[in-house]
């Protein structure tokens, strides 16, 4: 197998030295839908030594349309996403040791998977999650690689610890709603831009060359043939509570969490967030999922056969199941 | 005169990805209550700016021939 | 099945309609490896009708560190590319007609596979075949998405018959060599890279959104975090021999195809092509594979068990073989 | 002032992936040919080039201020 790495190792930059470190390194990928299966290929393929893989989800057939190793047969099958992952990289590359973590990833139980880990990369679908990621990576100090997408549209950016501005920095508050893939949808050379500039960076991070890391903040539109970067030097802040000289890691707190909880008898999930909610730009959104009713302190629609009400202090209630897993889901599709 | 890119959600509450504006002298600020006089863009309040590529603040002053950029974050994945 | 392409039927520049157009559709992708096949799961997860993949290779073990689909049992196997993909591509969507021809794609063979074709994708590793494939799209007035990549770089161009500049317009002459995967190496966000830029002007093609797209030649570098594009209009001759007033197909005549023949009882193949070669920048390129000896008529070099020399006019030696399919390969991998 | 982008192997022959060379008035041609003076890139012969982003003929001519990429095509797959 020695000829398996060679075109890797004749690329200068990496070398056989380069392949060295990157076949005794150890990567985190948190989300394992559109950006998280084709990371983690991308990286099992380059004979990453360890991968670890954290997801929540089973597969759908609506992942098939841009979710990389997922076949039919996972999907009759209802394979956690992190599990058939795991299953078809191991036909791609025997010789990684790969973790697949089926949870739901969040401030208490993540700490753990952060130990022993060189990189973490982003593949997650909403702020809650990547401002929880951004604290704990200071906190423990690894790079991490933030890519999201949706549309044509997708934006990358590389986070170093005690170098770059973090999240915190760039998005003063974690962002009211984002779009989402399940209300505006997604097409799959957006996923592959945002793979590509993610995997160009992880690369240079596990072969260790730092200085030739992207600096800026990347933002495309494939559709209409757009591309911006952006220097966000300007954008770091010494007072940041994640990244400055004092930092309190403000979403490790268990009062910053989303809550979710089962409203007894109701056939209803409650969620309670601290995110403000601007209710005029979501149900312009929501529009596009259903009809959206609207008054002076909530509004509502209708989303496969679940009642989303939304309150204007954050509050949300989902009628129309127990399951917190379920609820948490239509919550992020929803409110992004 | 100035260039005014849109991203993402924004070309849609815009109806074009770009805009050439007659301005010069403002602040970011300034620039953004102006389009959200003459467009319905609510979201404008939660993107990160961008003048000639570089991260801006809302106080900083634009001048004829800079490229603005309006860039939402994006949360999908 | 009715939600599968849900996520791209939200998307409002593809839409419904937008995805009746991509299941009625018919592609030929040229090439099977890291373009290949990457480009292939991409519109057979988008759910296009027909897919025709044409490829002369087996699977190799150097293949799975950046060819998606791919996996170490089809390396065992000695698959043909074009076939284990084929098995592959029909467990991720069944919906989907594929047809795999294992071939060496030549002016010869391929006219046929151009009929009933709505979008040619090129997925080739040499400039000889791309100017065939120019040819031919032009003659059958077909749009055609170049992309090619290398170490962290990469390029992609949409030419239009009719429309655009084609690539006889854009290279005079064929290149005398090009820098190859086998001699400078290749990473796999690269090739992420070149097939969002061709999928996206793909789906475009197949919803028939001419007004979107791309005009321009894209080339970056991943690595050193440069992107550019080119426009190209200038470069539209009205006297080319393919797309001008009065084409000729150049490269679809006899004359100037690239010849393999066996020399008898030598165990060597001989290469007839009509391209210059340039000597040093050919050595210099050589000598990270091996010791090249040189002199003012031929530079010759050890490559695995095969022993090439190149002479200035152009021919080449193969020896070590008496078949002509590991000929063409080692020929194409040596020089482009 | 012009700035010079390489891509490619073309980066590896210079060293480096972009110069700044004080020059003005000259045609592409002649640009080749003192790069090729200084440089050992014999393949500056097969590549293309590019103007402020745009195609440029040989006989373009290079200004004060102007970006000229040279971009040798890439063959690999």
């Amino acid at each position: 197998m020695k000829d398996r790495y060679s075109r890797q190792e004749l690329y200068k930059p990496i070398g056989v030295s380069g392949q060295k470190k990157i076949q005794s390194k150890h990567v985190l990928i948190i989300g394992c839908g559109a950006l998280g299966t084709m990371n983690a290929e991308s990286l099992v393929r380059a004979g990453i030594g360890r991968l670890s893989i954290v997801d929540r989800d089973y597969v759908e057939i609506s992942n098939l349309q841009r979710q990389q190793l997922f076949t039919e047969e996972d999907c009759l099958k209802q394979l956690p996403k992190a599990i058939a992952a795991k299953e078809h990289l191991l036909n791609i590359n025997s010789s990684v040791t790969i973790n697949a973590y089926v949870m739901d990833g969040t401030s208490s139980n993540l700490p753990p998977l952060m130990e022993d880990v060189d990189l973490v990369i982003d593949a997650t679908d909403n702020f809650d999650i990547r401002f929880v990621i951004n604290d704990l990576i200071h906190q423990y100090t690894i790079p991490w690689i933030f890519g999201s997408c949706v549309g044509s549209t997708g934006m990358s950016y590389t986070i170093v610890p005690q170098e770059t501005p973090c999240l915190q920095c760039l998005l003063d508050a974690t962002p009211a709603s984002g779009a989402t893939c399940d209300s505006v949808g997604v097409i799959s050379p957006a996923v592959q831009m945002v793979v590509a500039l993610q995997q160009a960076e992880a690369l240079k991070i596990l072969v260790e060359d730092d200085e030739s890391l992207r600096t800026k903040l990347v933002t495309f539109d494939l559709w209409n043939n757009m591309f911006h970067t952006m220097d966000i030097k300007r954008a770091k802040k010494n007072t940041c509570p994640t990244c400055g000289e004092n930092p309190i890691y403000p979403k490790l707190t268990y009062e910053s969490q989303t809550k979710m909880e089962v409203l007894c008898g109701r056939n209803t999930v409650q969620v309670r967030s601290k995110r403000e909610v601007h209710m005029e730009e979501l149900a312009r959104r929501l529009s596009e999922i259903g009809t959206v009713h609207q008054n002076d302190f909530l509004l509502s629609v209708d989303y496969h056969s679940f009642r989303v009400v939304i309150f204007k202090d954050g509050r949300v209630l989902i009628h129309g199941t127990n399951s917190i897993e379920q609820a948490r889901n239509i919550y992020y599709q929803l409110v992004g | 005169m100035i260039t005014v890119l849109f991203f993402a959600q924004l070309q849609e509450a815009i109806g074009k990805d770009r805009l050439i504006m007659e301005e010069s002298g403002i602040t970011i600020t300034e620039l953004k209550g102006k389009l959200k006089m003459e467009y319905a863009i609510p979201q404008l309040d939660h993107v990160m700016t961008a003048v000639n590529e570089e991260y801006a603040l809302p106080t900083d002053t634009v001048s004829s021939g800079d490229i603005v950029a309006f860039i939402p974050p994006v949360s999908g994945g």
